[in-house]
């Protein structure tokens, strides 16, 4: 009873005949809901890479109409196709928050944790099947709010994804949106958190000790944690701004605010800062929601992929973890501005250089787990080794902006974005990009085309750097973020403003690189190589043991786990890997 | 654990139960009462939140059963009060702003 | 690795100090970067299947990776206890003594810089909120005897070199951001809340435009980028009447005279290299929210103050 | 397919699953408040003046309701006594004593807010009463989910108890732990509002 209650009967449980509703639509199967969330999520990256082009445009191009959907964007936004300010301002503030908030979280928790979390662990299902569903379609709900709000008077919220106050407070209806849009997520991404943690502790395969579990479940059991205890803040935080819209409170706006000449009639004595705490509170963990399930992907693709166990995997665990605990008192790295006095700066300076030490931990982990590997260059792998040096330069341009007299020329400029878009991008999703082709062939039963795969890493690698690079120079050289014309006005500009055009080439060609993908994703679910075997890469971890593609309730025999994730080439062995659930023969 | 307990556990627990309904009625009216000493701001705050941490910990301990909980659950519990003290930190941080420190 | 960066020239005597702590943190980056990525690219060479076809169980042996994880932790702590705290204390505590400096009041708004100085008397004079109107932005009380000799400038702030600045900063409506790229100065201007931020400039603008400018050449034509730049010297015909005069623009129309006059080459610099950025968004004007930082030679700004004087007496006093 | 440790405990952690859950649900909620009154003191150290609770707010009515909820406190945990004592109807009489009582908290609460209304005290006449309104709103909504929650136990969802006797006595464990957490909120937010 212990620990076999409850594997799947597999073909037996097909009793209850589910209809087209309960099977595809309100789906209570994990893997059902993790591909959902995948698909939703991937049609909210292009969406938010959209905006982003067209955002490209403009600041290449400053002034010149669009070319092609310039006429249909409506004259609030483009008359004559050419961009208004209100209308940047939108696209800045939505594509943040759809890639940090409805793309990159959804895709790497949402889609890969809810598919593989309970394979990796050898459970039938979530521990929560209902609450599961209810997070996606939440999550559906939230992701509906923020799009509709493109629709209402004044467009979408403008304020930045950080929706600072009190530039938010008097902003346009969209930020009412917004602010919905957010309650829904967050309540999406706290029945998430809920369910994943239950699941990876209370529903392991017998023999399945912690210190057995793939990293990939570390690196989401780690992310729960952060999700469920950081997310409720901002919730907070996002009342607090509703109430100052709706019900005229002043929560963040302090006396004596003159807006457009005009004396503003609130009670006052808010505080602005005090949204800043708050949204940061919950933002700095968020940005190691968006890192850890990535370096999770990535550690089982090299694993698999070198035919040898993670170099140092306990140490990875424990920097993991750190690191998880530490994210939640560095939050004030991003106010150093805002007038910090020397002991508080001192104190977040000091645990901002802690924090980047676990990353160099699981960094040089997985970089000494190469050596002495066999690599296979498979797409996955080139995805996940591209990862390595991404990750490092975003991570190590994070330092001279953890120190606050160094923060103080780039804050707010380019080299912010250049860093956090090295760790986000050709990080984060590069390694989701790896995930989607090395799962590709469980969730499907095909493998992605090879070829079409290599064009777009390649493709992908050289513009993405393209976009990115550059970046840093027009930060050093003080040009700020979130300019309408990329700083034409600015003087101190002029030097570095011809790497918009090349900046903005690369952003195009990065999407059309994209087609490749997009084509052979689909192409592949109904024409791509069927694979001949339930393990088509030789892996060790459970979810290999399941049939392709797993029925509702996953395993058809009972399982127990004998030794930890990555044995591979494991001396005097026939076979380059034993999986985790091979029973050893005496 | 809810499996280990006999009945005779849950009548005793039962008593239990009334014993700390009336604590907290009884801490109710004195903290009700001490507030119409007015107080100075500091230890009016200090009683009334010592009071309230009273009554909290009873709810807690009794009526959620904490008293009796498992490892696992005070784990989430500390790891918990841990970030909440971060976030108690947040007023401090804020007041003490350039110049006073 | 200060030229390899390319930051701006450094125009106050804060700058050097905030520039080294970049050079030694890139320096840092620099050479984690380098040596993780020769070894990685070793690796991915030395081991790939074609040439490695058997992976060793056991990989990597020994600490070295501790140890430049202790290195590289050492080196933080280096960064923070010698550099970072001293400097950002610097900046915040040791503010000049008023008496020593100039200070000035500037209230940022929707999208603008207000400027206000104390006058001869060194007293700000009152302001309030309901006195604002599009011509007192900052709702000066000129009924107040302190207010009466406040000079307000919008987006123009003059400032005399080699003296302490002391920068009163105040938001009237959302947050915003002074950013003074050269003088390596950058704080959030916060409705609600006034802090002070101090600098000294070592630079005027004038010297800095002699140092940014360049020599252009004539001989095909005004080049694109000379259009943008304004001229540093008087370039004159034989008959000695301006071409182009100092702080002139060199159009296309005057090129023939200026090949006549026998002229190849001119000097050219930014008109205004000395400008206050805003750095917070702050709605649509964000982008176009630029002042202008005019630093001064003591007597020039002395002057300058007196035209202000001069010119606020003969304004009808409300 | 059946999801383990729905019913039965696990050995190693020793609980079933909807007991961590609810304690992980209720370590979100910890943060949630906890925020918001990080927010209040924030506000009110930086505040120049700010009223004194019993200025402005009715405390016999506030005291009552204390005791209304403390009250339905008591009777929650009854009900799960009761069900562990495999007696239904006292169960069923327990339970509906909490959610009545949760009713009338209510019903003093939406007087307290009438009469605030009617002298025209809202939510934007200070930051004081903007704290006040959205912190006891905020804890009477979930009040209301617990209404919710605790009516469908004790009406059609008390089926299961025919069916799955232990698994219904869990439900009402985790409506409790939930059920009393809003107390403790309440026990804070009291004292924070009123007595200060
Ligand atoms: C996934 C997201 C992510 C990650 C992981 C990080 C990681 C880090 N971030 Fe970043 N950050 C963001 C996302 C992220 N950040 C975002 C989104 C913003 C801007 C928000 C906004 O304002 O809109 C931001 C902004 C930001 C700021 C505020 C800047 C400002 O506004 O002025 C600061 C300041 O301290 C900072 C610091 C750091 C540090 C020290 C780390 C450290 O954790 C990094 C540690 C890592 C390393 C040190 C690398 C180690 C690896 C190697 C050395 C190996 C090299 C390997 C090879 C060559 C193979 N970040
Ligand atoms: C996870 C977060 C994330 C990601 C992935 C990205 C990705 C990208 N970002 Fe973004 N960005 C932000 C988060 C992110 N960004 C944030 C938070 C800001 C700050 C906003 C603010 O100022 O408030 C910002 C701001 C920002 C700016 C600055 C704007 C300004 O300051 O004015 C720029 C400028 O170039 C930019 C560019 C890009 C580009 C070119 C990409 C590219 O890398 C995009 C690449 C995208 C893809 C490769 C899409 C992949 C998907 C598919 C191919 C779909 C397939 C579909 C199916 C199969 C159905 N971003
Ligand atoms: Cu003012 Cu941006
Ligand atoms: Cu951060």
């Amino acid at each position: 009873m212990e620990h076999t209650a409850g594997l799947a009967h597999g073909e037996h449980d097909t009793s209850h005949e589910l209809s087209f509703w309960e099977k595809y639509i309100f789906s209570q199967d994990h893997k059902v809901i993790g591909i959902q969330y995948g698909i939703t999520a991937l049609l909210f990256l292009l969406f938010g890479f959209t905006l982003m082009i067209i955002m490209r445009w403009q600041l290449a191009y400053p002034g010149q109409p669009i070319p092609l959907i310039g006429q249909w964007l409506g004259d609030a936004n483009a008359p004559g196709g050419i961009m208004l300010p209100e209308f940047y301002n939108q696209l800045g503030a939505m594509h943040g928050t759809i890639m940090v908030f409805l793309g990159v979280v959804p895709l790497a928790v949402g889609a890969f944790g809810n598919y593989l979390v309970p394979l990796q662990i050898g459970a039938p299902d979530m521990a929560f099947p209902k609450l599961n569903m209810m997070s996606y379609w939440s999550y559906f709900l939230g992701g509906v709010t923020m799009l509709s709000s493109f629709f209402v008077p004044g467009g979408a919220a403008n304020s930045g994804w950080t929706s600072y106050a009190p530039l938010a407070t008097i902003a346009t209806t969209g930020q009412t949106f917004w602010l919905c849009g957010m309650i829904f997520l967050i309540t999406s991404s706290l029945l998430g958190s809920v369910n994943f943690i239950v699941t990876i502790v209370q529903l392991r395969a017998k023999g399945l000790t912690f210190m057995r579990l793939p990293f990939f479940v570390w690196a989401q059991l780690v992310t729960s944690f952060l999700l469920l205890l950081a997310f409720p803040p901002l919730e907070a935080a996002g009342v607090l701004q509703l109430m100052d819209r709706l019900a005229g409170t002043s929560f963040f706006l302090p006396s004596g605010l003159v807006i457009s000449g005009q004396p503003l009639h609130v009670s006052g004595g808010g505080s602005p800062i005090l949204w800043q705490h708050l949204f940061w509170f919950l933002a700095h963990p968020e940005v190691y929601v968006l890192i850890l399930p990535a370096m999770g992907i990535v550690a089982e693709i090299i694993a698999n992929n070198t035919r040898k166990p993670l170099w140092g995997y306990k140490s990875m665990v424990y920097a993991t973890i750190f690191l998880g605990f530490m994210s939640f008192i560095v939050w004030a790295h991003h106010m150093f501005m805002t007038g910090m006095g020397t002991v508080i700066s001192a104190f977040f300076q000091t645990t901002t250089m802690i924090i980047s030490i676990p990353s160099v931990i699981i960094l040089t982990a997985l970089l000494l787990s190469l050596y002495g590997g066999s690599i296979r260059f498979t797409v996955p792998m080139l995805f996940a080794t591209a990862f390595l040096p991404m990750f490092g330069i975003g991570g190590l341009t994070g330092l001279p902006l953890g120190l606050a007299p160094s923060d103080i020329h780039l804050h707010d400029t380019y080299y912010v974005i250049g860093h956090f878009h090295y760790v986000v991008a050709p990080g984060t999703l590069f390694a989701l990009f790896a995930g989607i082709y090395y799962w590709f062939p469980k969730v499907t039963g095909r493998q992605m085309n090879n070829a079409l795969g290599r064009i777009h890493f390649f493709g992908s690698f050289i513009f993405i750097n393209g976009i990115f690079m550059p970046m840093f120079i027009e930060g050093l050289a003080g040009v700020s973020r979130r300019l309408y014309d990329g700083g034409q006005q600015y003087a101190h500009a002029q030097g570095v403003l011809h790497w918009n055009v090349f900046m903005s080439i690369s952003a195009f060609c990065l999407f059309f690189f994209q087609l490749f993908f997009i084509i052979n994703f689909f192409w592949s679910m109904k024409k791509g190589k069927k694979v001949n075997s339930d393990n088509p890469w030789d892996a060790t971890t459970l979810e290999w043991d399941t049939p392709t593609p797993p029925p509702h309730g996953n395993f058809i025999k009972p399982l127990e786990v004998f030794r930890g994730p990555y044995e591979y080439s494991v001396p005097g062995k026939s076979r380059d890997f034993v999986p985790q659930s091979e029973q050893e023969k005496v | 654990m809810s499996e280990a307990h006999t009945l005779e556990d849950v009548k005793q627990q039962v008593r239990r139960y009334v014993l700390v309904f009336v604590a907290l009625l009884a801490l109710t009216i004195v903290t009700v009462t001490i507030s119409y000493f007015h107080l100075s701001v500091v230890p009016a705050i200090i009683v009334a939140l010592f009071v309230a941490s009273i009554k909290g910990t009873l709810v807690a301990s009794y009526f959620m059963h904490l008293i009796s909980e498992r490892k696992l659950v005070f784990f989430v519990l500390i790891l918990t009060g841990v970030f909440f003290l971060a976030l108690m930190t947040l007023p401090v941080l804020h007041h003490a702003d350039r110049g006073v420190v | 690795m200060r030229q390899f960066l390319g930051l701006p020239i450094d125009a106050s005597a804060q700058g050097p100090s905030i520039d080294n702590l970049l050079v030694m943190v890139h320096w840092l980056m620099f050479v984690l970067f380098i040596g993780w990525l020769s070894y990685f690219i070793f690796t991915l060479i030395r081991f790939r299947k074609s040439r490695n076809p058997k992976a060793d169980y056991h990989g990597v042996k020994g600490h070295y990776s501790s140890y430049v994880e202790v290195g590289v932790a050492l080196t933080e702590v280096v960064l923070l206890v010698g550099f970072a705290f001293p400097l950002w204390a610097a900046r915040v505590n040791k503010i000049p003594d008023e008496k020593d400096a100039t200070v000035v009041r500037m209230v940022a708004e929707q999208f603008a810089w207000n400027v206000h100085y104390p006058g001869p008397d060194g007293i700000f004079g009152r302001t309030d909120i309901n006195l604002v109107s599009s011509d007192n932005p900052l709702g000066l009380d000129r009924t107040d005897p302190y207010a009466k000799d406040d000079i307000t400038t919008i987006n123009q702030l003059n400032l005399p070199v080699d003296k302490p600045i002391i920068i009163e900063l105040s938001s009237k409506d959302v947050i915003h951001s002074l950013n003074l790229p050269l003088f390596r100065v950058k704080q959030d201007a916060i409705p609600g809340q006034m802090v002070k931020v101090w600098f000294q400039p070592t630079m005027t603008t004038t010297q800095i435009r002699v140092t940014l400018s360049r020599t252009f050449s004539l001989a095909n034509g005004i080049p694109e980028e000379l259009a943008t730049l304004t001229s540093l010297e008087d370039y004159r015909a034989k008959d000695s009447t301006v071409i182009v005069g100092k702080g002139g623009s060199f159009t296309d129309d005057l090129l023939p005279q200026l090949r006549q006059a026998g002229i190849t080459d001119v000097k050219a610099a930014p008109d205004t290299p000395t400008e206050i950025a805003c750095a917070q968004l702050c709605g649509l004007g964000h982008y176009r929210m630029r002042g202008f930082v005019t630093v001064q030679t003591p007597e020039e700004y002395a002057g300058w103050m007196k035209d202000q004087e001069s010119q606020l007496q003969q304004q009808p006093q409300q | 397919m059946q999801v383990p440790y729905t019913v039965h405990t696990r050995s190693d952690t020793g609980l079933y699953n909807a007991k961590l859950g609810i304690w992980l649900f209720l370590s979100s909620e910890v943060m949630l408040f906890g925020a918001l009154f990080s927010s209040y003191i924030l506000l009110r150290v930086g505040a120049d003046t700010w009223p004194h609770g019993y200025e402005h707010l009715n405390i016999p009515l506030g005291t009552v309701n204390t005791a209304v909820l403390i009250t339905s406190s008591v009777t929650m945990v009854m009900a799960w006594a009761s069900l562990m004592m495999k007696d239904f109807a006292k169960y069923r009489s327990y339970l509906g004593a909490t959610i009545l009582l949760a009713i009338v908290f209510l019903v003093i609460k939406g007087f307290e807010y009438a009469a605030k209304f009617e002298h025209g005290l809202y939510p934007s006449t200070s930051t004081y009463f903007g704290i006040y309104f959205t912190l006891t709103g905020l804890h009477a909504l979930h009040i209301i989910g617990g209404i919710v929650v605790n009516a469908y136990l004790w009406g059609p969802g008390s089926k299961m108890w025919k069916t799955d006797p232990e698994r219904f006595t869990h439900r009402i464990e985790i409506a409790g732990l939930y059920w009393h957490f809003v107390d403790i909120v309440w026990i804070f937010l009291f004292p924070m509002l009123y007595l200060l």
